[in-house]
């Protein structure tokens, strides 16, 4: 059975249509792409899966059960977990603290006790804290763990998301542009993260627009247009497949970012 | 973690003021200057966790405060009930006024946020006013003493440790709060709601939460201040005290919990001191708050507290 | 029928003037995403002014009223110049609302106190325009100077309109208001804007209140209630739309006065409140407001 | 957050208590009369006039030497008219200022507030506020200067009485001022034979009466208007009335209108207003035998030439205030608080502007009923009827 599954998902702004009628699924444990020009609906599409815009139409389910209604914290808790294209950090907190916040579907998180600061929210909080440190090195952001979240530049802040995401265990990893706006090395950095992340058992999908990264890392590649579905298939299937080339040739060629 | 400490380290700063202050004050006015210190600090806890913390508006908080201040006076004076279960009773009430319209109204953002806060609080005050039977009116009404069994809690020294206690239970409990995963979600909710739900913070119901904590620190303040006046006039409901409130926090220091004390320290006492100064004392107020946020935006307790730690900080946010 | 009419008189009247403070807000909110606590203290300022120029025979009658019109114009500035630009520049875009709102209330509080000290804590009238001889209109009485309010507020929306409309400078403001940074691109000054805009407001709010400074009479303390029922009128008609904050006084007024006529005039002054409230948890964006969607 | 910040603060607190502190060591040897008025706020129309006129003659008595060589010394806190302020504003008088006795008060409801703080620190209390609640049970330290607002009402009542007018409308203001004439008018309405047909309230910042008035206007029988009240809202409605068409109806209001302000402000509609008065409002127009002729003008001019102000009312209570507080301290030799109070309870024919007062144990007010003058607005001035 498929992980995600989408069912003639449509989404209208207006009148204007940005998802429309899209079906499609992903498969447990690999790396996923989704690809397209710019305004094909692919940041739309995460929103949609992660709740954060309600579709217009069509059935979103995971595990085989329908999460079309649920809230966004609703999702995460049952294992949707994303980064943005347009970076979301809490800048009004630690690097750590951010991590944290994480972790937020594994702790004890009742009033009372919180308030009273019992033993067991402590030890909750060292728990936190630790997994917190363990992940921000296992994304490499070590020299960061004491760090202010506005201090830090921005490849930096783009693994604390990442780190961030992990620290819930999600069983799905939306990564909306991980390498946008980053030089080769980093790009490389986040390729070789991104891929120890899927071997460690999170299925990921990835929304990328630097084809090099994209045709190296997926198993799988969903190619969007207009919102609609132009190509399915591995990178060397939607690479030889010519209504692809056509719509990328309207814009710069595959591969520029 | 690095705050924990330095929280602990404060409280115990600020019980050391509480045990040592009544050595320098020199008659009951000051007391009594103290106490009302005291009691909107303990407003200011609370408020600093809805707007300091979770970064949210209330420009009616003397709502609350007035609704636990009159739950209390009114119970006692008028019905003859035990003060501690009058005080309760106002704090539930409140509580539950809070909640009600917690999730209707904080789903609103900004001005419009604010605007429905001071439109809330107004409607308090005026109700306030126009039931005489019931509050006095714009009179005023006594309150009588707070007491417990046999005791009674009368006069400004009674009252310094009363509230001094309570303050320092409200400081201790604000800090536990912020230091746990409520209070992280709280903060990071501040920091892109759509990041925190994505994390599976509940938004609503954390902003319920803290609108729901923040009420009801203020409904007890405002039980503890008609007992510890004795008097109470709808002025306490006002919107120059929601305003009064929310200036506090800011001048202190939005998300630190003794910047709301600082603040509360500052704008309680300055008004005494301006007295003095009869018809130009309203030009020197605002003429305070003004030079405030313009030369202290962050607030007095972060801004000293940054100079004090000199740790490097690159712009705020991107 | 005398009576409905009577008390719609009464509404009109004193909604023309929540609609006057109501497009201050709105002028100001769409050039700098400001609230300006402080507008309702420019009405204060228009007739305390001209009643004190007046009184102090320092110009003529004839030019005591535009004189106290610059010269709430110049206490506008004055407030963008050196309280609100300087916080809400400094951060780029970041300005908290919280301390934006602290601020103009501080403003507000610093006004009325040097009026209070400066022009004293008396209640003063403005002759009317053209007497105090109601007309009489199918058994209602109406105030002449309701007359003048209501043509001072057309005129005021027909000068508006044509000022963002046709002006090379108003367009611009309204180029600012939609995009900032796009403006700025475009070589617009956007300093220049935020400083016209309560330059603007302020005149305006003057405006009203000298108006209207027959009828309600002025006093140093008069701008507290109005700015917040200027707030409220502003905030029906959906932030940021003249033409919304306009109507929704209009209809504030209204709303009080059939309030006042057939239910309870003790807890008139609640109306507002509970209605703004209530429209706000109804319709978040206010009766006339654009909805806008968060982008993530 | 550090202990290094917090001791900082601590320091500062101690700075703050200890400039505080240095201000309180005055002077003993001088005369402290505390005082605590709505200098600002919506009463300032009744604290202004008092704080000036308490300055004026407390300058005055130290030019002339003082009271028994003592120089008399003035501390006013400005409450806004807010009761729970001058609940703290009292206590600082007496812990911190260690006043003599309290000369203040402008409202009934800053007194009623402070009632309890006076009586236990045992200190002469003068207020300035109206209603008879003030001294009505006799509180031992507590007295008062102005006329009742009771009596504002009987006298208005006496006269639609005389004018055979039974049905009454009351419009006023939601303040604690308003309120009170509403409860006295509605409680004496069975003594006078008067009935309340009508009762709409207005808020302080109403600028509009029409609607009410036309409810007024449109209910049965009305025969005369009572109108509660001070400030502004009076003005307006007083205007509203004339524009409304509403002559017909006799129209009073109560003691809280008693300045020129009041018909300037009504821009012509409060010709024909009846009001209850102190005879200080008209002082030029008493009979030259009248005792209170000659100390009513004197505080006319005086306050006219000091302030460039036309009088009120309400400054005169202040100056009365002032001088029964003077009088007894000279019959006391001294500030003993016991005595003074003794003697303030012993004031006997003192004339003052509000009238003349003669108190006993069971009166702290000491004023009758004739000190009242009824007074009508003719050609934009105020005339003395009887």
């Amino acid at each position: 059975m498929s992980l995600l599954r989408v069912e003639n998902l449509t989404k209208e702004f207006g009148g204007v249509r940005a998802v429309a009628d899209l079906s499609f699924a992903i498969d447990r444990g690999r790396i996923h792409s989704i690809i397209g020009p710019n305004g094909a609906g692919k940041t739309t599409l995460f929103n949609l899966i992660t709740g954060v815009y309600t579709p217009t139409a069509g059935r979103i389910s995971l595990d085989g059960h329908d999460i079309t209604a649920l809230p966004t914290a609703a999702r995460a808790a049952r294992g949707i977990q994303r980064t943005f294209q347009n970076l979301q950090i809490f800048f009004n907190m630690t690097a750590i603290e951010n991590v944290m916040v994480g972790r937020h579907l594994h702790l004890d998180t009742r009033f009372l006790p919180s308030l009273l600061s019992l033993p067991a929210i402590r030890r909750a909080n060292r728990s936190a804290a630790e997994r917190a440190t363990e992940l921000m090195r296992f994304v490499g952001l070590d020299s960061w763990l004491d760090a202010d979240a506005d201090a830090m530049p921005y490849g930096a802040l783009k693994r604390l998301e990442i780190a961030r995401a992990l620290a819930a265990e999600p069983s799905l990893l939306l990564l909306d542009e991980p390498a946008a706006g980053l030089n080769p090395k980093e790009t490389a950095d986040i390729d070789a993260l991104i891929q120890k992340i899927a071997a460690s058992g999170t299925t990921v999908v990835l929304v990328e627009h630097d084809m090099k990264l994209v045709m190296g890392v997926s198993d799988h590649i969903l190619v969007l247009d207009y919102g609609q579905r132009l190509a399915e298939g591995t990178a060397e299937e939607v690479r030889s497949n010519p209504e692809v080339v056509r719509a990328y040739l309207g814009q710069a060629a595959p591969g520029v970012g | 973690m690095k705050r924990l400490p330095l929280g602990t380290g404060g409280l115990l700063a600020l019980a050391a003021i509480v045990v040592f202050l009544p050595f320098v004050l020199p008659n009951n006015f000051y007391f009594d200057v103290a106490v009302k210190t005291g009691l909107n600090a303990i407003v200011c806890i609370g408020l600093n966790l809805l707007i300091g913390y979770a970064g949210q508006i209330s420009l009616g908080h003397a709502g609350f405060f007035a609704l636990g201040a009159y739950s209390s006076a009114i119970l006692t004076a008028r019905y003859g009930w035990p003060a501690p279960l009058a005080m309760l009773t106002g704090a539930v009430g409140v509580g539950l006024i809070a909640f009600v319209v917690a999730r209707p109204i904080l789903r609103l953002k900004g001005h419009y946020l604010a605007m429905a806060t001071l439109g809330l609080g107004i409607i308090v005050a005026i109700v306030i006013n126009r039931e005489i039977a019931l509050t006095g009116g714009p009179d005023g009404m006594t309150v009588p003493a707070f007491s417990i069994g046999g005791w009674r809690a009368v006069g400004a020294q009674t009252w310094y440790w009363i509230v001094g206690g309570a303050l320092l239970l409200a400081v201790w409990l604000s800090l536990n709060l912020i230091d746990s995963g409520v209070g992280r979600a709280l903060r990071a909710l501040h920091g892109s709601e759509v990041a925190a739900a994505t994390a599976g913070v509940d938004i609503p119901r954390y902003k319920t939460l803290v609108f729901v904590v923040s009420a009801v620190f203020a409904s007890l303040a405002g039980s503890l201040f008609a007992h510890a006046d004795r008097f109470l006039t709808p002025v306490e409901a006002g919107f120059l005290r929601s305003i009064e409130f929310v200036t506090m926090v800011v001048l202190g220091g939005m998300a630190s919990t003794f910047g709301g004390v600082v603040g509360a320290a500052i704008l309680t006492v300055l008004p005494q001191l301006l007295a003095g100064f009869h018809d130009y004392k309203h030009l020197a107020f605002g003429a305070i708050m003004i030079g405030v946020m313009i030369f202290m935006p962050k607030g007095l307790v972060p801004s000293l507290a940054m100079l004090l730690r000199r740790r490097p900080r690159a712009g705020a946010g991107p | 029928m005398s009576e409905f009419l009577q008390f719609l008189f009464s509404g009109i009247g004193n909604g023309a003037i929540y609609a006057l403070v109501g497009l201050g807000f709105a002028i100001i909110y769409n050039a700098s995403h400001v609230i300006n606590f402080a507008q309702g203290e420019f009405v204060m300022i228009g007739g305390m002014a001209t009643v004190s120029l007046i009184a102090g025979g320092i110009v003529p009658v004839w030019l005591a009223m535009p004189v106290a019109v610059a010269v709430a114009g110049g206490i506008g500035m004055a407030l963008e110049k050196f309280a609100v630009e300087p916080a809400a520049l400094r951060r780029g875009g970041g300005a908290s609302v919280v301390g934006l709102i602290i601020i103009t209330i501080g403003a507000s509080i610093f006004i009325r106190g040097a009026v209070e000290v400066w022009l004293g804590k008396d209640f003063h009238r403005l002759p009317p325009f053209s007497g105090s001889e109601a007309i009489d209109i199918a058994g209602a009485k109406l105030d002449p100077q309701i007359l003048w309010v209501l043509g001072g507020l057309a005129a005021v929306v027909a000068g508006l309109k044509w000022f963002f409309e046709r002006t090379r400078f108003g367009k611009a403001m309204l180029a600012a208001s939609h995009n900032r940074l796009a403006a700025q691109l475009v070589g617009i000054d956007i300093r220049r804007v935020l400083l016209a805009s309560f330059g603007l407001s302020a005149a305006l709010g003057a405006l009203a209140g000298i108006l209207t400074a027959p009828i309600t009479l002025t006093k140093y303390d008069i701008g507290i209630m109005l700015g917040l029922k200027g707030f409220c009128a502003a905030i029906l008609g959906g932030l940021g739309s003249g033409f919304g904050a306009v109507l929704g006084g209009l209809a504030l007024g209204l709303a009080e006065a059939m309030a006042a006529g057939y239910i309870s005039s003790a807890y008139k002054d609640a109306v507002a409140f509970v209605i703004i409230v209530v429209v706000l948890i109804l319709m978040p964006g206010g009766l006339f407001g654009a909805k806008s969607s968060e982008r993530v | 957050m550090s202990n290094r910040l917090l001791q900082r603060i601590g320091a500062t607190a101690f700075a703050v208590a200890a400039t505080l502190g240095l201000a309180a060591a005055a002077e003993a040897q001088t005369i402290k009369i505390g005082s605590f008025l709505a200098v600002t706020g919506p009463a300032s129309f009744l604290g202004d006039p008092e704080a000036k006129t308490l300055r004026l003659y407390a300058d005055r008595v130290n030019a002339a030497g003082g009271i028994n060589g003592r120089k008399i010394e003035i501390v006013i806190y400005d409450s806004g008219g807010d009761a729970r302020q001058a609940v703290t504003f009292v206590k600082r008088l007496i812990e911190e200022d260690k006043v003599d006795l309290i000369v203040g008060g402008s409202t009934t409801g800053e007194t009623m507030a402070v009632v309890p703080l006076v009586e236990e620190a045992q200190i002469p209390f003068i207020s300035l506020g109206g209603a008879s609640v003030i001294v009505e049970p006799v509180k031992k330290w507590v007295f008062k200067m102005p006329h009742s607002d009771r009596m504002a009402v009987e006298k208005i009542f006496a006269d639609m009485n005389k004018n055979k007018l039974t049905n009454v409308a009351i419009i006023g203001g939601s303040g604690a001022f308003d309120q009170s004439c509403r409860k006295e008018a509605q409680t004496l309405s069975a003594k006078y034979g008067v009935k309340v047909v009508a009762d709409e309230t207005y808020a302080p910042t109403d600028s509009d009466m029409t609607p009410q008035l036309t409810k007024i206007k449109n209910a049965a029988g009305v025969q005369a208007i009572l109108g509660c009240g001070f400030g502004a809202p009076t003005s307006i409605t007083a205007r509203n009335y004339r524009q409304l068409g509403m002559q017909n109806i006799a129209f009073y209001f109560n003691h809280g209108v008693g300045s020129q302000q009041f018909i300037d402000g009504a821009g012509g509609g409060a010709e024909g207003v009846k009001v209850p008065v102190a005879a200080l409002l008209v002082a030029a127009q008493l009979a030259d035998g009248d005792p209170q002729k000659k100390i009513g003008m004197a505080y006319t001019e005086a306050y006219k030439a000091a302030h460039n102000q036309p009088i009120s009312t309400f400054g005169g209570h202040a100056y009365d205030g002032f001088f029964v507080a003077i009088e007894a301290i000279k019959r006391a030799g001294g500030t003993d608080k016991a005595k003074v109070r003794d003697e303030i309870e012993k004031t006997k024919g003192h004339v003052g502007v509000d009238g003349i007062y003669n108190m006993t144990p069971a009166d702290h007010m000491g004023l009758s009923l004739d000190s009242f003058k009824m007074v009508v607005v003719q050609n934009n001035t105020w005339k003395l009827l009887y």
